[in-house]
């Protein structure tokens, strides 16, 4: 049986029509957009046509958009980048327990360098309070950084009104919204921000592409020094068939989003409903309905994350997990901490993240084959007993 | 799933003597919730011969998998020769272990000693 | 007529064997290498063979190879890397006045944060001089940057000679060789490097993805900071086809190397004495004979240098210049600048690179082309008058 | 070439204008080489009317363009015409420049105004 893929949120397949897109572009249309020549203006034509696309559905300017290799470069950039652009007004900035890495991380090293980092709480649903991001602004507040939907328990946040109180203080507002650009409807003034990171290779674009939206005005000391290429914000080469393939993937995204999105909380809804009826013991981790339409994230009891995610895997279905197991530093993932489940429940979660290919008959297949598992698995655990 | 060797996976998916052992002759539990790994090792033992090995694991793969071998191997096996099994002994049976999952090993080196030294005391407290 | 691109150190097109091997990457291995199952383990295993190519084609073990978004980011991830790390030591970083924007202007951002760094000169033919190195060599110097080879004049600089200096010394050294790999023959210890650039799209692999190569026990802070890829390293999802690309790139190299230096020089040679003969007032760029094969650099007096590439534009022959008049900033080229070149010669430069493609045709083409358009030129400005 | 207009890529490939004027009645020197732009402009001057006009220039396409542009657009003009005539007429009448090129079309008419300040003084000087 062909397997089927449930990890849509790490990744997605490029679009058939994305590759056709940028096809051309590696050794056809191959010039530097740099490049003042005929073989450079043509690649730069397009590239300035991605640019519109994407701004468009955005909301945004064509310049307001930079273009960079990814989503961890867009967190990167914009974090650090308003740090240091900004360090004359103040050196404090806010942000929530369950950023992406690529946010926490930057502000770790921000914090090496003088600057104060304010990590705030979330509730059990994985929420960040509005109210507590108005007390932890003060005069020295220069960046608010959150993230538009989780990754891992696919939470979607009050950016809007997040957005509206940085304005009123004069605060700069960054979201990661690499998991909503093409799969929420949304504009950059509908959120508020002043800085908004996605990444290409999550709507069904390649890897290795990404963007961040710059409000006009907005400040930022250069991420990725040297040329003079993005206006001179963002040095570096074009990549320019994983540009032509962003913007491809955007405009598919633009005609598909309504409907997919429909399905996709139909079936996220089923596949909750239906683990809850098929396995006792189940926790559903994150906001019920204030979710990603294609995020389901559960934790199962007394058994270990890994070895489900091994179990389904042989059985050709392909999610992740939060277990401490399943990374390199052995710890289980922040978010599932963030969100106070105890250490034995974050070990047993698993993430199922669903996309534009997936069907009906994938659904109920998953819904066949977990149960059997986590029987089996829980047959060896110590920690099991019926209840 | 080329982070695990084909033995790893074989034990995972077909765990050998998975269960607990009735008045078993040395019980040894290891590990906690925390790190993400309990493991329960159960010995028979007659004639100072390990007879009957049994183990319920939480874990991921690679726990399940040394927990299965580790039973596999004591089994025959005398008491100080059990006592000889090393966690570098049980990877190597299972053709290696990826070098973050080689604490698993280590686990099962220590539900095998714990349940080893709950014998010995068990053994003293007969005589 | 077919026009005729001599900007390959600008970029180069994507040999068709090399978009062959990214492309199944793209939709059907499309997998986060991250990603326990089957489907990110198999690109994870395709993506550790490419490391392993490029590894051994550059002496180095696999696990020196870090995978980055181009040169840009490979320069940046270096020489601010390296001085975060080593801040504990000293504060003293040594480049040259003819490197890659995307090292001096890290330096410049280092300078505002407590750094302190020299520039060191270069001599008429864009040479370094050891001997100025060795002076500048202080107890607080950490860091030693000097590229490979000049992307504009082809200077090639005594790449190993500073190496030894500055291992002797305790000084991390590090190389852009952005010019340099696949283009000529060397190795990591060759060059007596613990750090070196590339960028694929410059050896015919895809825009957007780039290496540093990083000595066994260097240490470095994160540049792109988030996740654990790249042995925590350098965070964000792996550029899989970008990094198969590469792959395929460096083994094609291998193979065309040695019979491409050999052409590439003499037809370079061909164009440099063919411009001398048929132009009067040209002078030569850059070192005669320690060049790239594929650099012919010069200026001609009394034209200006974006007016001969716009009118070899229009006869189908794409080159580049160090003008003022071609960038954003106004200034012209700050290498033509460095090596002693009066303004006027600087504006009148053109540089014409050449690459695998390029045939013994084009360059006679470009012999003929060249002349007529420098007298059509030079008849409309009031500088010329003929010797 | 998108950077450029057709009207400035015509002018630059086929300058009008290009050369001096022997005894020229008006001639306007400016830029200089640091910069990259030199321009030279002559005029002959007819009863108050411009009657011919000529460049030679050394600088970019945009620069080249514009002298061509502007030796066109003086021909038959007033001294006082010629006078309004601004860089942004220059421009326009090209079909624009890019921003970054804007100072071209200055330098155009600081050349033009340059040869007419020549003429009257020379004026002023026969007088
Ligand atoms: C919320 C979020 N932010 C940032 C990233 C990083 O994006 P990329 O891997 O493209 O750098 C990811 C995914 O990896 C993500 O899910
Ligand atoms: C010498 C040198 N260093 C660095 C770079 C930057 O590489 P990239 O454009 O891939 O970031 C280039 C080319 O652009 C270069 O020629």
């Amino acid at each position: 049986m062909k397997p089927v893929y449930f990890d849509y949120a790490a990744t997605t397949p490029c679009d058939p029509e994305v590759v056709a897109a940028m096809l051309p572009y590696f050794s056809d249309r191959f010039g530097n957009p740099g490049s003042m020549h005929a073989f450079g203006q043509k690649t730069k034509g397009a590239v300035e046509e991605a640019r519109e696309g994407i701004a468009a559905f955005l909301g945004a300017d064509s310049g307001e958009i930079v273009f960079t290799s990814g989503g961890t470069e867009s967190n990167n950039m914009a974090v650090k980048g308003a740090a240091y652009a900004r360090r004359g007004k103040g050196n404090h900035i806010i942000t929530s327990q369950i950023e992406h890495h690529a946010v926490l991380e930057p502000c770790h090293f921000l914090e090496k360098e003088g600057f104060e980092v304010t990590i705030l709480p979330v509730d059990g649903d994985g929420r960040v309070d509005p109210d507590d991001v108005r007390r932890a602004i003060t005069d020295k507040t220069i960046l608010i950084s959150i993230m538009h939907a989780n990754n891992e328990i696919g939470t979607i946040q009050p950016i809007a009104e997040i957005g509206k109180m940085a304005r009123e203080r004069g605060v700069y507002f960054h979201t990661d919204a690499v998991q909503t650009l093409g799969h929420l409807p949304f504009t950059v003034n509908d959120l508020n921000v002043d800085l908004l990171s996605a990444s290409a290779h999550k709507l069904y674009g390649p890897k290795g592409v990404g963007l961040l939206y710059v409000r006009k005005g907005t400040r930022l000391t250069p991420f990725m020094h040297g040329g003079e290429q993005e206006n001179k914000r963002r040095a570096s080469t074009h990549n320019v068939p994983g540009i032509i393939g962003f913007g491809k993937a955007v405009e598919m995204a633009q005609g598909s989003l309504e409907k997919e999105v429909r399905d996709l909380i139909a079936w996220r809804d089923k596949l909750i409903r239906g683990f809850q009826e098929k396995i006792d013991q189940v926790k559903l981790n994150g906001d019920p309905t204030r979710r990603l339409p294609n995020n389901v994230n559960i934790s199962i009891a007394h058994v270990e994350g890994e070895g489900m995610l091994l179990s389904l895997d042989m059985l050709g279905i392909a999610c992740s997990t939060g277990s401490a197991c399943s990374s390199a530093s052995l710890a289980p993932s922040h978010v599932l901490m963030a969100i106070g489940l105890p250490h034995e429940l974050a070990h047993g979660s698993l993430r199922f993240s669903m996309g534009r290919p997936t069907t009906a008959a994938d659904v109920d297949r998953l819904l066949e084959v977990l149960p059997p598992v986590v029987a089996k698995l829980r047959a060896m655990s110590p920690l099991y007993h019926k209840t | 799933m080329s982070q695990y060797s084909e033995k790893v996976m074989d034990h995972f998916a077909n765990p050998r003597n998975v269960g607990e052992i009735e008045n078993a002759d040395g019980i040894g539990k290891v590990g906690n919730a925390v790190c993400g790994d309990i493991m329960n090792l159960y010995l028979r033992v007659e004639n100072n011969i390990i007879t009957d090995a049994k183990f319920k694991t939480f874990g991921c793969g690679a726990a399940i998998a040394t927990s299965s071998m580790v039973t596999e191997l004591v089994k025959g096996k005398t008491i100080d020769e059990a006592l000889a099994i090393t966690n570098r002994a049980v990877a190597e049976a299972l053709g290696g272990l990826p070098p973050i999952k080689m604490h698993c090993s280590v686990l099962a080196e220590e539900a095998l000693q714990s349940a080893i030294d709950d014998y010995l005391k068990k053994q003293r407290d007969k005589a």
